[in-house]
C-alpha cells in the first residue's frame, strides 16, 4: 500500500495556507495520524504544476475550478476536489487605463493570461455588457510581467489576478471596470487530488482535510497566532502582512468546512461548471476530441454535468463532511 | 590498424550508426507512449503518432476554426520575422560597432567596456525595463534578441577586427588609403564572412530569446503557440512545433553558411577552410 | 650608381627607445637616389624597428629621418611602398584588384573618396595599369585569382606589383623572401634585381640570408651593438657597424672573396 | 599621426573614455528616476537610491522573518551550487565526449549527429518534458543547464580536439602510446585550457538557463527571487540582484582565466595568446 | 656505408592509389642498416605518401614493404621513429618532459598503462636517460623549458632527441629543417650528420634543399612521373627515377660535379 504522497502548491493567495501547513508541522502531524507521509512541494509556475499533476509526479495539487477541468480532467486523469478552499470576490479584475467603464474596453487590446480564468472572467464581462470577446482583442501575456507591462503605454487593458491586481490598480489614472466580486462562486480555488488515489488512500484525504481545517481555525482568528501566521505566509508570497490581509479582504476563503461543504451543495456550482465547459469548449480547451460543451461529465453533490459515461471531475464533499462533524 | 583511435568504420557502417541512436530514441519513445496510452487512453503526455499527425494536420493545413487562418503557416511567419529582424539588426550594431571598436581607439576606449558590462547582464532580468522602454509590440521582441545576442556579436568582431594582420593596414595606408577607405574596402570586406560566422553561432540564442519574449507577450508566433497549447499540455502541439523549430534553425544555419561559401570563395578556399 | 646632388633619406642622429630599452642609438646616414641597400643583423638588433621608423608606424625617439630634405610624415603615405614576409596582400581581392586598390584610394572622385572605388573610365584606366605591372611581374595569367590559390612566392610577387602601382619614393622590404624554398628565391631576386633598375628604385631590403644581401644590394649595412653592459643589455642600442659599398650583379661568395681582399672585417 | 583609425588615446584619456557611458548612464538613470517619482513618489519602476539602499539592506543584512535566514546569501549559495553542479556535470561531459568524438571514430559515428540534432533544439520548448522526466527538484535545474550548454561544449571540444595536428598523435604513437596513454598525456592535457575556455564561453547561458528553471521551480535562488518580486515590480529589490548576478558572472569569468594562466602557462604563453 | 647481410627495409612492387589517382606506382628497393636515404622530387609527387607507407599511416594499394624481413606493422610504432617539419614536439609538456614521454609509454607498470606514467625508481631511471639525449642534441639547459620558449631549430632538436629515446630501426624525417633559417639549417646538418654516424641510424629523409639532400644523403632518391598522359594526369604515378649513391660529407656543388663526371643525368 503507498504511504508516500505528494502535493505541489504554488503562490496565490488562497493557497498560502499549505507553506504555512508545511513548514509548521502541522501536515506531518496530521500525516503521522494517519501512518502516512506527505511531501509539500512549492512550484513557482502554476501551469508547470498542473502538468506536472496531470502527468503523475503529484498526487494533489492546487487550482482552479476551471483549470481541473481543462488541464486534468480533459486529459482524462480522474480528478477529485477535495477541499474547496475559497472563491475570487473581487481577487480577480479587468483594469482600463483612465478613468472608464467596461464598455470602454471595445476595440482595445486586453492583456491576460489567455486561456486563464483572467480570460474567462473577461468574457463574463463582455457578456454582461452585451458584448464578446470579437470587441477585443487579447493579447497572451505573462502574469510575472504583467504590473510591468501596465507600465508601457502601449498596453492600456488588462486582465489579472492578486497580488498582480493590487499592484496595477494601485498606478494613478486607473479604472478597475470588472471584478470577480460580480461573479460571485465562479472562480473557485481547490485543493485536487487523483481520484483513483483518493480511492485507494482515503487516509491522504483524511489527513489533507484535517490539516487543512486546522490551519483555518488558526488563521480565522484575531490572535497573535492568526498574526504569526499570516506574517510568515505574507513574506513567502513576496508581501508584508498589510498587503496580504488586502488580498484576504477581496477573497471568500471557507475558514470553516460547514461553508465550504453548503458551497459545494449549492445548485449554483453546477450552473457555474457548465459555464465554465461552455467556455472551455468555446476555446478548444476541452480538447479535439470533444464535440459539444458536455463531453466531459462533471459530477457536484446536486448532480452531474455532461456525460455520465465520462466522469472525470468530481466534486466530493464527502472529507470536508467528515471535518465538519469533527470526525476526523 | 589496431589502436581504436586508428580504426575507421566503412561508409555504410558510419551511415549506420548515425542513425542507431535515433531509432534508439524513436522505439522508446513509442515504447513509453504505448505503456501510458494503454493505461490512460486520454493521456496527453506522450501523444500516439496518429494524435501528432492529426495535430499538423490541424494546425499546418485547415484554417483555424476561429481566426481562418492557417495557424503554423501564420505562426511560422510571424516568429521568422521578428528572428530575422532583431538577428539582422543585431548582425549591423555588431559590425558597426565592432568593426569602428576593432579599428578606431578613439571609440574603443568608450565602448569596450560598456560592451563587456552589458554582455554580462542577464537579458531575461531586465525585462520589465524593457517593456517600459520599448513597449509590449513588437520591437520590444526584436529588441530582446538584440540585448541578447548583440553584445556576443560585437565583441567576436571586434576580435576578429583585431586579429586581422596589421601588415594589411599598413599596406592600405602605404597604397593612400584613408581610414574611412581602408575601413570600407580592406576591413568590411573581410569581415564579412566572419560576420555571418557569427550570426550562426548566436542563432541558437536568438532562437532562445524570440521564444522567450514571445511567451511573454503576443498574440502569434511559434513560441506563443508552445506556450499557449502548454496550458492544457497539448504535448501533440509542442512537439511537432518543437522538431519544426529545430528544423527551421538547422535550415538558416545550412543556408548560412552556404551563402557565405557562395560569397566568400576566397574565405573558405584556405584560411577559413577548417570552420564548419 | 646614380648619385644626384641631394640626398633622398637623411638619417640624422637616430635613436630609438622603447621605455628603458635603448634599440638603435646614433645612426647618421645619407641614401642616394636608386641606391639598393641590403641591411643585415643579428636577431633582435632592431632591423625591423629601423624599418618601422622610415615607415613612420614608429617615431624616433631622438633624432629624425628627412625625405627629400623635409621630416617624414608621421604614418605611412603613398611615398614608402612596403612588402612585409607575409600577409602583404589583401586575401579577398583577386590579383588584379589588390594591384588596382592604389589607384581606387586615390581620391580623384567622389566615389574613391566615399567607397575607396573608381568607376567608368577611371576604372577602365586603373585595370589597365594595373595589368601592365602584374605583366612586369609575370603575373597576368593569374590576374583573375585570389591570393590563397597563387603560390607563396607569387603572392610576394603581387605583393610587390601593389606596391609599385604608388611609384613610391623609397620601397621598403622586410624579409620578403624568407618564406619562400630556395629554388623560388631565386627568380625572386632576379625579378627584384630588374625592377630596381628599371624603374630606378630605392630600396631597403633586410634579409636573414647574408648572400642574398650581397647579390642584390648596392650597399650593405650591419646593425650591430658595440656597447654592450652584460648586466643590463637593454642600456645600449645597435647602431650600424659597417656600412659596405658593393658592386651588384655579383654572387655573394665572390663578393666576400672581393671585401676580404680589401681587409675590411666582416666576421 | 593623422589617421583617425592611428590616434591612441592616452592613457589617463583610455580611463577616463571607459568610465563615461557608465557616468552618462547613472546621470540619466536619475534624471528619469527622479522625473517618474516627482510624479508619483510611490513609482516602483525607477527606485531611488535609497530604496536601493534599503532594499540591499533588507535582503542582504537582515534575517528574514520567516525563516531566520539571510535571503541574499542563501539565493546566492543556492544559485551557485545549482551552476556549479549544472557547469561541472557539463564540462565534464563536454570533456569525456568531446574527446571521445575527436578521437575515436566509433564513438563520433553515432554520437556526433545525435549531438548536433540536440543542440538545435531550443530548451525552453523541452521545459515541461524535462520536468516530468528529472522532477521538479535540484535535478531538473541543474539538467536544463546540461542540456542547454552541453552540446556547444562537446562541439566546442570536439572541434578543438580534431583541430590537435595529426604529427602529435602520430608522432606519440610511434613513442608507443596506446590509444589510451595518447588520450591521457596528449590530448586531455591541451584540452583543458579550451575546456576552460568554452565553459566561459557558455557561462552567460548557464545563467540564462538557471534563471529560467528557478522561475519555473525553485524555493530560493537569485532567479526564484527576482521573478518572486516582480510580481509586485520591486524593482528596488530586482536591479541590485540583476547587479549582483552580473558581478558574480564577471567574478566567474575573471577567476576562470586566471586559473587558465595559472595551470596552463604553456597555452597562455604562444599559441593562445590571443584569446582574452 | 655498411653493408650487413639482410635488408633491413624491403619494398616490393609498390604502387598507392588515391581511388583513381594513381600515386606511386612500381617501386621495388632494398635499403641496408646504416644507409641514410634523402628523397627529393617535385612537390606533389608522393615524397610525403612514400613516407607515411613507411610509417604506417597509409596502407600500400598494392605490394608491400617488409622491415627486417617481417610485413610492416599496419599502424605507427616504436620500430619507426619520425621528425616532421612542425608539430612534431608537445606543447604543454617541457622539453625533459618530451623526451622522457617515450619511456613513460613503456606499459612496463600499472601507472605506465593506466596513466602514461611512470612513478619512483623508473621515472628517475627515464629523467636521467632523456637528460643524456638531451645532452646530445645540445638541450640540456633548455630541460625544463616549454617548446614555445624556444627557437625553432632547438624545437626540431627536440623532435629528434624524443624520436631517439625509443632507438627505432628506421628514422624518417620529413622536410625537418623546412622551415628553419639558413643559418640554423647549418647547425642542423651537422647534428643530424653526426647523430646518424655514431648511434648506426637508418634514415630516410625528405627534403627540398637539393644541396641538403646531396650533403647529408649515403643515398639520393628522385622521385617522378616518367609515364604521363596529359589528358589524365592522375592516371599514371610517380616513382624512383633515380637511386645514386653517394660519398658523404661532401658539399651539394661538389658531389654534382662528381656525378656530373660519371655521366648521370640528374636534370
Ligand atoms: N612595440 C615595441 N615595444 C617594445 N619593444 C619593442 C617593440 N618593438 C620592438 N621592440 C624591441 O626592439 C628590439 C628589436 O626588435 P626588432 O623587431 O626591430 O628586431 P629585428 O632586428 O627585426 O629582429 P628579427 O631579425 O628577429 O626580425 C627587440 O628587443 C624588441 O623586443
Ligand atoms: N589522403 C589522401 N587522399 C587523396 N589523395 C591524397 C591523399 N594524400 C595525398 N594525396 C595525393 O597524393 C599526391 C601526393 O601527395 P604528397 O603529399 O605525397 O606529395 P609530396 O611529394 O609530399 O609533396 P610536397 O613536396 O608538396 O610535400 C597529391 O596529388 C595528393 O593530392
Ligand atoms: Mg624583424
Ligand atoms: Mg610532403
Amino acid at each position: 500500500e503507498k504511504t508516500d504522497f505528494k502535493l505541489a502548491w504554488t503562490i496565490y493567495v488562497g493557497w498560502m495556507p499549505w507553506d504555512y501547513a508545511a513548514a509548521s508541522g502541522i501536515v506531518d502531524k496530521w500525516a503521522d495520524k494517519y501512518g502516512i507521509n506527505i511531501d509539500i512541494v512549492q512550484v513557482n509556475d502554476y501551469v508547470e504544476s498542473i502538468n506536472q499533476y496531470t502527468a503523475g509526479q503529484f498526487d494533489a495539487t492546487v487550482m482552479t475550478n476551471m483549470d481541473a477541468l481543462t488541464i486534468p480532467a480533459a486529459s482524462g486523469v480522474d480528478s477529485t476536489a477535495l477541499i474547496v478552499g475559497d472563491f475570487s470576490n473581487g481577487n480577480d479584475g479587468v483594469v482600463l487605463k483612465g478613468d472608464k467603464t467596461l464598455k470602454d474596453i471595445a476595440g482595445q487590446q486586453v492583456n491576460l493570461v489567455e486561456l486563464s480564468v483572467s480570460h474567462y472572467l473577461l468574457a463574463r464581462g463582455l457578456e454582461s455588457v452585451g458584448m464578446s470577446e470579437k470587441d477585443v482583442k487579447v493579447v497572451n501575456t505573462s502574469d510575472a510581467d504583467l504590473v510591468a507591462a501596465f507600465s508601457s503605454d502601449t498596453v492600456t487593458a488588462v486582465t489579472t489576478w492578486n497580488p498582480l491586481l493590487s499592484e496595477i490598480t494601485a498606478q494613478p489614472n486607473t479604472s478597475e471596470v470588472f471584478d470577480s466580486s460580480m461573479i460571485p462562486g465562479e472562480i473557485i480555488d481547490l485543493l485536487v487530488v487523483n481520484t483513483e488515489t483518493l480511492e485507494a488512500n482515503p487516509k491522504l484525504g483524511k489527513a489533507l482535510t484535517g490539516a487543512w481545517y486546522e490551519i483555518m481555525a488558526t488563521m480565522s482568528g484575531t490572535d497573535a497566532a492568526a498574526t504569526e501566521a499570516k506574517t510568515f505566509m505574507a513574506e513567502a508570497s513576496g508581501t508584508d502582512l498589510a498587503g496580504y490581509d488586502a488580498q484576504l479582504a477581496s477573497t471568500k476563503m471557507f475558514y470553516t468546512a460547514a461553508e465550504a461543504v453548503a458551497f459545494t451543495h449549492s445548485a449554483d456550482l453546477m450552473a457555474t461548471m457548465q459555464k465554465v465547459s461552455e467556455f472551455s469548449f468555446d476555446h478548444g480547451l476541452l480538447g479535439e476530441g470533444a464535440p459539444d460543451a458536455t463531453f466531459i461529465g462533471i459530477e457536484t453533490p446536486s448532480g452531474v454535468y455532461g456525460n455520465t459515461s465520462n466522469v472525470k471531475l468530481r466534486f466530493n464533499p464527502a472529507y470536508m463532511e467528515m471535518a465538519a462533524e469533527g470526525a476526523l | 590498424m589496431t589502436r581504436i583511435i586508428n580504426r575507421q568504420p566503412s561508409r555504410y557502417g558510419r551511415l549506420a550508426l548515425g542513425f542507431l541512436p535515433f531509432v534508439i530514441l524513436l522505439l522508446v519513445y513509442i515504447v513509453a507512449s504505448d505503456a501510458r496510452l494503454a493505461e490512460n487512453s486520454a493521456d496527453k503526455l506522450l501523444p500516439s503518432f496518429q494524435s501528432f499527425a492529426d495535430a499538423v494536420v490541424r494546425m499546418g493545413f485547415e484554417p483555424s476554426k476561429r481566426t481562418g487562418e492557417y495557424l503554423l503557416l501564420n505562426d511560422t511567419l510571424s516568429s521568422l520575422q521578428r528572428l530575422m529582424m532583431g538577428v539582422g539588426l543585431s548582425a549591423f550594431i555588431g559590425l558597426v560597432i565592432g568593426v569602428g571598436n576593432g579599428m578606431v581607439p578613439y571609440m574603443r576606449s568608450p565602448l569596450s567596456p560598456l560592451v563587456t558590462a552589458i554582455s554580462l547582464i542577464p537579458p531575461m532580468a531586465i525585462l520589465p525595463i524593457l517593456f517600459i522602454i520599448f513597449g509590449l509590440g513588437e520591437l520590444s521582441k526584436v529588441v530582446l534578441i538584440v540585448i541578447g545576442i548583440c553584445p556576443i556579436i560585437i565583441r567576436d568582431i571586434q576580435l576578429r577586427t583585431d586579429d586581422l594582420p596589421p601588415e594589411q593596414l599598413i599596406k592600405a595606408q602605404t597604397l593612400g588609403g584613408s581610414s574611412w577607405q581602408i575601413i570600407v574596402r580592406v576591413v568590411l570586406p573581410q569581415i564579412m564572412p566572419r560576420l555571418i560566422e557569427a550570426v550562426r553561432l548566436t542563432l541558437g540564442s536568438a532562437w532562445l530569446f524570440l521564444i522567450a519574449a514571445e511567451a511573454i507577450a503576443a498574440t502569434d508566433g511559434l513560441g506563443y503557440r508552445i506556450f499557449l497549447v502548454r496550458r492544457y499540455m497539448a504535448m501533440d502541439v509542442i512537439l511537432p512545433y518543437v522538431l519544426w523549430i529545430t528544423t527551421l534553425a538547422f535550415a538558416m544555419d545550412w543556408s548560412l553558411k552556404r551563402v557565405s561559401i557562395l560569397l566568400f570563395p576566397w574565405y573558405h578556399g584556405t584560411q577559413g577552410g577548417g570552420h564548419d | 650608381m646614380t648619385k644626384s646632388e641631394k640626398p633622398i633619406i637623411q638619417i640624422k642622429n637616430l635613436w630609438k627607445e622603447y621605455g628603458d630599452n635603448v634599440v638603435l642609438e646614433r645612426i647618421n646616414l645619407d641614401v642616394y637616389e636608386g641606391e639598393f641597400v641590403s641591411i643585415v643583423g643579428a636577431s633582435g638588433c632592431g632591423k625591423t624597428t629601423f624599418l618601422n621608423l622610415m615607415l613612420g608606424t614608429e617615431q624616433p625617439s631622438r633624432g629624425s629621418i628627412l625625405l627629400d630634405e623635409a621630416p617624414l610624415d608621421p604614418e605611412p603615405s603613398t611615398e614608402r611602398g612596403i612588402v612585409f614576409q607575409k600577409y602583404s596582400v589583401f586575401p579577398h581581392m583577386t590579383a588584379l584588384e589588390n594591384v588596382m586598390l592604389g589607384e581606387e584610394f586615390s581620391k580623384t572622385s567622389m566615389s574613391s573618396v566615399a567607397m575607396g572605388r573608381l568607376i567608368g573610365r577611371a576604372k577602365e584606366d586603373a585595370r589597365e595599369n594595373a595589368m601592365a605591372i602584374l605583366e612586369q611581374v609575370g603575373l597576368s595569367q593569374a590576374a583573375n585569382k585570389y591570393p590563397s590559390e597563387l603560390s607563396g612566392g607569387m603572392q610576394q610577387r603581387l605583393a610587390i606589383a601593389q606596391a609599385l602601382i604608388k611609384k613610391p619614393r623609397i620601397l621598403l622590404l622586410d624579409e620578403p623572401f624568407g618564406a619562400l624554398d630556395p629554388g623560388i628565391r631565386k627568380d625572386m631576386h632576379q625579378l627584384i634585381g630588374q625592377l630596381w633598375q628599371e624603374q630606378k628604385l630605392t630600396v631597403f631590403m633586410i634579409t636573414h640570408d647574408l648572400s642574398e644581401g650581397f647579390l642584390l644590394g648596392s650597399r650593405l649595412w650591419v646593425f650591430d651593438k658595440t656597447r654592450q653592459d652584460s648586466h643590463a643589455p637593454e642600456r645600449f642600442g645597435a647602431h650600424i657597424t659597417f656600412d659596405i659599398p658593393l658592386s651588384t650583379g655579383k654572387s655573394g661568395e665572390e663578393e666576400l672573396e672581393r671585401l676580404k681582399a680589401t681587409e675590411l672585417d666582416v666576421a
